[in-house]
């Protein structure tokens, strides 16, 4: 698809740093508005407050508010805004305070930015980036805690990016911001604080490029945004019994990686596709059947599915947390597929 | 203040309204203890200085009126006839919380009193209170709604869209904007162009500015305008012109960066409406200091008894998470 | 689930005659009107103009303006009005012109009507019934033609009727109307004027249980709304080289009646699913998926998928009629199934 | 008409204007004719009545200026620099259209001079246009940004929300609301409470009405509007009192119901914009009669060849289905 700026493993000599998610798309922002004027954030408290989060620290004094623009909380607005000023010549990225509210501005994301370029018989380009969040237990309840990606990956026309670390936050949103379609870029909220490795020198990822996060041979896992670490923890229980996981990170949604999630489950036989939207009509759902219907004389077992309980998010503690997959969730999974006990059931 | 209008409230009323304004203030005392000593999940926003608004208007209405309100909602709850203790169990996640603990500080609400619940979305209940006005016009039960909703929500077009449709349909709603200066880190001026009222006033809506720090002015606009609307004279606009003490949830501490210390001192110092309405129930003769101190000894108890009890109280049981996501279906993932 | 007024089957002794889609429609809001006076109905040029499809003639003159409520143009408004009034005691049915208008909704639909029940721990409902449409080949381009059900039927707390003939559309509207929870139903504005055969005497379609409309046992294909009947074209045309299909309309999406799915999956061992929303994301996978996860061991082929094209729905008319899935495509497709040729590719 | 306005303009820009409105009148009576004649796929909704409103805006603008247009949009297609050819195949879903005949009728715009596109979601391009103007502002590009809307698409909140953004920033955006009366099949009146300028005034917006059947006043507006927002004192709003002479789409055709014949026949004979403009030419000595009519002879012939082209002009191949859904993927589905 887009061209790749490197390849998934990092540069010969680069040198490397620990820092946090939050920092990577931070410098991520500064980057790519130091190289491209025309790159612009629009959003709530966006500017002096840098977010909620304190994600955006620190741009406003480097690039000034007519880069760094505080909106009034109007997200049909503001998005709709951000996709005629990319239509005439900027690259906004748009901050969505919480993918919550993803809901108030599907028009102006699904009917407006992602079908002008296909409407205008590839006239008319929108290279808007949507930035907003995900993840559930934080306690915040059923408005501010859904993980809405797949909804919006239905839609042709938006590219979809889920990062699962500090270095794939920067690489993937470098690769959004240069993207002349609009880009979708999840973050989940709980690994604002997170510290991953990241190179000194620049880099950006290719879309439609998974990564295998760990090489095995009994079963694959595929994790997207922090279900990777999910995965990993899965398999690490996994590996103490035995049991070989290969861990995959598909990175973006659409495109999807398609081959690279298939080779893998013809080699394993067995697959997991484990994310953290809701499980009926989610993202697993899709993954699952492109591995069944292209792996399927492979499977030893069916590819089964771990998504987030289908029930809006409780506040509770002791209930919002049965409702997201854990590393014992897709353990105990994992044993059921290797051991064959799901011949039962089926 | 005026002297008119203060003159016509009576004794019963404004103690009954002192009361309310002192629980509220002890309510949210309370739940920052609660966040800051880290026995609550999650953040809350305070409603500690914007009393006057949510009580003045509330004792105006009857139990069977609606209201909705917003993410700083505790204070419209406890003024529509909420309980401590359920709401302190709503706040911790237990059970016997008004919501069953699955709600939470942004959907706290006591149902049964015409609370249609607070809302993590800003200016997303504008249309539930219109609708609920719609019902009551179809229904001639004679009751009246009210939208509470932050100078924020005004960004929000759904605003425009109801108000259209209440002022075409002659609907019994009143848009209560609580005007407290700010929208999270934002001061109100650099999100509002023009003016707010004049928003309403285009739509054919009759509005009213008022002292939101004056439970008094604020109670004699809400019975004026809740009494015409139940005779079908709606839909009315009010802006309140108030003031949030605390940050924009408890986690907001170091916000001089956009708002000033002095100016907090400011608004509590010479315009506390608990304060305010103190002086004049004293002066006026209706209390004395000691009896007001009561008042605020005997809420003091009962808000500790209440977070004493919502500490100990059981959380839901597992089993509880499938529950209630559809009316006819117990458990839906079973 | 929802208790059910009558079996699948019409009861003894029913008289039939043939109606319109329009027509069923048409009937079940004036039943319920009747008989309930809490229903009501919102939306754009519904009452004295009976919609742009002229679905809603007659209403507003038996029912008056007080129950049928022409708005303004304000989707997200009179939904949330909607919702307001159905938690204070009314049945609003709000009419959304056209399906891909359900973008503009989505935050009072899915925040707000999904949700309410759930975040006041049982004590609010929302009796509301959002009726739209959906279906392409109308020659209206990218913004009148969508199928949205699959990003509704993610959510949980909404309910997802896809009615498949006038029959249906009858039976699942008066069985929403009594539901004391949202429910979104999509008509497919492409069938308004089919005519079906339609009891004469009261009848409601419960929710969750799919339809066999033909039995059969060499392949299984399930369709929904009007690929029920691209699916009967289809296994027409096997019939014809000797091949048994049978067709399944799962009738609700939310509630699904796996079990009927996965029995007949059982028993055939290959299976199709055609639904006309985009194939990625969508409705099909989460049906292939389940069928994949309860049906493994019993399966010769793998479950596979015919959807729109995930493309934006194009004017042009020779472009936009090989967007939607045909029944010489699932025919097609079946053959594949039928005689192994799949092996090769998975 | 005021005749001073008048008096300013000069003979060149009257006739350029009057050809424009001649062309847009005549494109519809095409239009009008391939659907009666089922040549045409779908549906498509008839600007004639409208002419003024889109040319007398349009005349005041660069080709680099920007607009966002409507389901009703070819006349802001005409009036900004279009084509009959590309525009007729667009209507016929052919190739060589300004979409690929990808777009069709609700999507028709001809990009190149500066058509952001027509919009079959109502109200749906008020965000764009208003983002084109942060554009031009950023980028001090001196552009200005029309959006043209309906009547009905005032009901959208979204209006109110870009209004905000564009009064705050100072947005070099006109906002021209094209009220001819009724959305669909229901009158302004019906769906629309209050004012429609006060709406924007209340935002701070400097609002005028104008006769939208008067080119000339239309066009003096516009160009001073232009002139003021290029030089930084936008926003501005503008409402056009106007008439649509055919149903809602081309397929209304029984509409008594809910418009008078009579109303219609009023407007056609006394308001008609190419009538008046025409009248004013000719009084003025600006044209003879037979100069006019020249000029429709020439712009129905140019229309009648470009149909004729259409008519014959090639499909797009089954392979453009995938393409364009990304700007770097040549076939999504390859
Ligand atoms: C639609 C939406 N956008 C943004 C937010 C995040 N948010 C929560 S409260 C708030 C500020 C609201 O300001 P205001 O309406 O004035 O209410 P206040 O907090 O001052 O009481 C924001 C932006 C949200 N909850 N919902
Ligand atoms: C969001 C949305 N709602 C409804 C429609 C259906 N619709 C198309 S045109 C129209 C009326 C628009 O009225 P107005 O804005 O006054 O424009 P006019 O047709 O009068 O030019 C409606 C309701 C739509 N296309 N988009
Ligand atoms: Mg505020
Ligand atoms: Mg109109």
């Amino acid at each position: 698809m887009s061209s790749p700026m490197l390849s998934m493993s990092w540069p010969e000599g680069n040198r490397m740093r620990e820092i946090t998610f939050s920092k990577a798309v931070n410098e991520a922002l500064a980057e790519e508005m130091r190289q491209d004027e025309t790159v612009i954030i629009l959003g709530e408290d966006v500017a002096e407050a840098g977010t909620p989060f304190k994600i955006l620290s620190g741009l406003v004094e480097e690039f000034g508010t007519d880069r760094v623009i505080d909106t009034p909380i109007s997200e049909p607005g503001f998005t709709g805004i951000g996709v005629g000023a990319a239509m005439t010549g900027m690259r906004p990225v748009v901050d969505l305070m919480f993918g919550d509210f993803i809901f108030l501005i599907m028009d102006q994301l699904c009917n407006q930015a992602a079908k002008a370029h296909y409407m205008s018989g590839g006239k008319l380009n929108v290279p808007m980036v949507l930035r907003t969040n995900m993840g559930a237990t934080r306690r915040s309840a059923a408005q501010h805690s859904q993980s809405l990606h797949a909804i919006v990956a239905h839609i042709p026309g938006l590219k979809i990016a889920m990062p699962s670390s500090a270095y794939e936050a920067k690489g993937l949103l470098k690769t959004a911001i240069r993207d002349d379609n609009p880009v979708v870029i999840f973050e989940d909220k709980l690994m604002y604080q997170d510290s991953a490795e990241v190179p000194e020198e620049e880099y950006a990822i290719p879309f439609g490029q998974a990564c295998v996060k760990r090489e095995g041979t009994d079963i694959t896992l595929i994790g997207t945004s922090s279900m990777v670490q999910v995965c990993e923890k899965a398999a690490d229980m996994l590996q103490e019994k035995g049991i070989n996981a290969e861990v995959i990170d598909p990175r973006t949604i659409v495109p999807l990686d398609e081959k690279t999630l298939v080779e893998s489950a013809k080699k394993t036989g067995r697959v997991i596709v484990v994310d953290e939207g809701h499980q009926s009509f989610g993202v697993t759902s899709e993954i699952a059947s492109r591995i069944n219907e292209k792996a399927f004389y492979y499977l030893d077992a069916p590819t089964t599915r771990i998504g987030a309980m289908d029930v809006p998010i409780p506040f509770s503690p002791v209930l919002e947390d049965i409702t997201v997959p854990t590393p014992e969730g897709v353990f105990e999974q994992a044993m059921k597929l290797v051991s064959g006990e799901l011949i039962d059931a089926a | 203040m005026s002297k008119t209008k203060k003159a016509e409230l009576n004794a019963e009323d404004a103690l009954r309204m002192f009361r309310q304004m002192l629980r509220i203030r002890t309510f949210e005392n309370n739940a920052n203890q609660l966040y800051l000593s880290a026995k609550m999940p999650g953040l809350t926003h305070m409603y500690s200085g914007e009393e006057a608004v949510a009580v003045g208007i509330c004792d105006a209405l009857l139990p069977t009126d609606k209201i909705t309100s917003t993410h700083r909602g505790h204070g419209h709850c406890v003024a529509k006839g909420a309980e401590f203790k359920a709401m302190f169990c709503e706040l911790l996640g237990r059970e016997e919380g008004y919501c069953r603990g699955k709600g939470g500080s942004m959907h706290i609400a006591d149902q049964s009193n015409g609370n249609l619940g607070a809302n993590a979305i800003v200016g997303g209940s504008l249309g539930i209170a219109t609708g609920a006005a719609l019902t009551a016009k179809l229904k001639k039960t004679s009751d009246v709604a009210v939208c509470f909703f932050g100078d924020g929500a005004t960004a929000q077009g759904l605003m425009y869209e109801v108000m259209n449709m209440a002022a075409l349909w002659n609907l019994p709603v009143i848009y209560a904007c609580e005007n407290n200066g700010y929208s999270e880190y934002t001061k109100t001026e650099e999100i509002a162009a023009g003016s707010i009222t004049a928003r309403a006033e285009a739509f054919g809506i009759e509005a009213h500015q008022v002292d939101g720090q004056d439970v008094i002015a604020v109670n004699a606009l809400a019975k004026s305008l809740v009494e015409r609307a139940r005779n079908g004279e709606g839909p009315f606009f009010v802006e309140l012109m108030t003031y949030r003490y605390h940050g924009h949830h408890v986690g907001d501490i170091n916000r001089e960066y956009y708002r000033a210390k002095t100016e907090e001192e400011d608004w509590k110092k010479n315009r506390d409406p608990i304060i305010r309405l103190r002086s004049w129930l004293v002066e006026n003769g209706h209390a004395t200091e000691e009896a007001l101190d009561e008042i605020n000894a005997a809420v003091t108890e009962d808000a500790e008894n209440a977070v004493a009890y919502a500490l100990n109280a059981p959380y839901p049981a597992a089993s509880e998470v499938d529950m209630h996501v559809f009316t006819d279906v117990e458990h839906v993932l079973a």
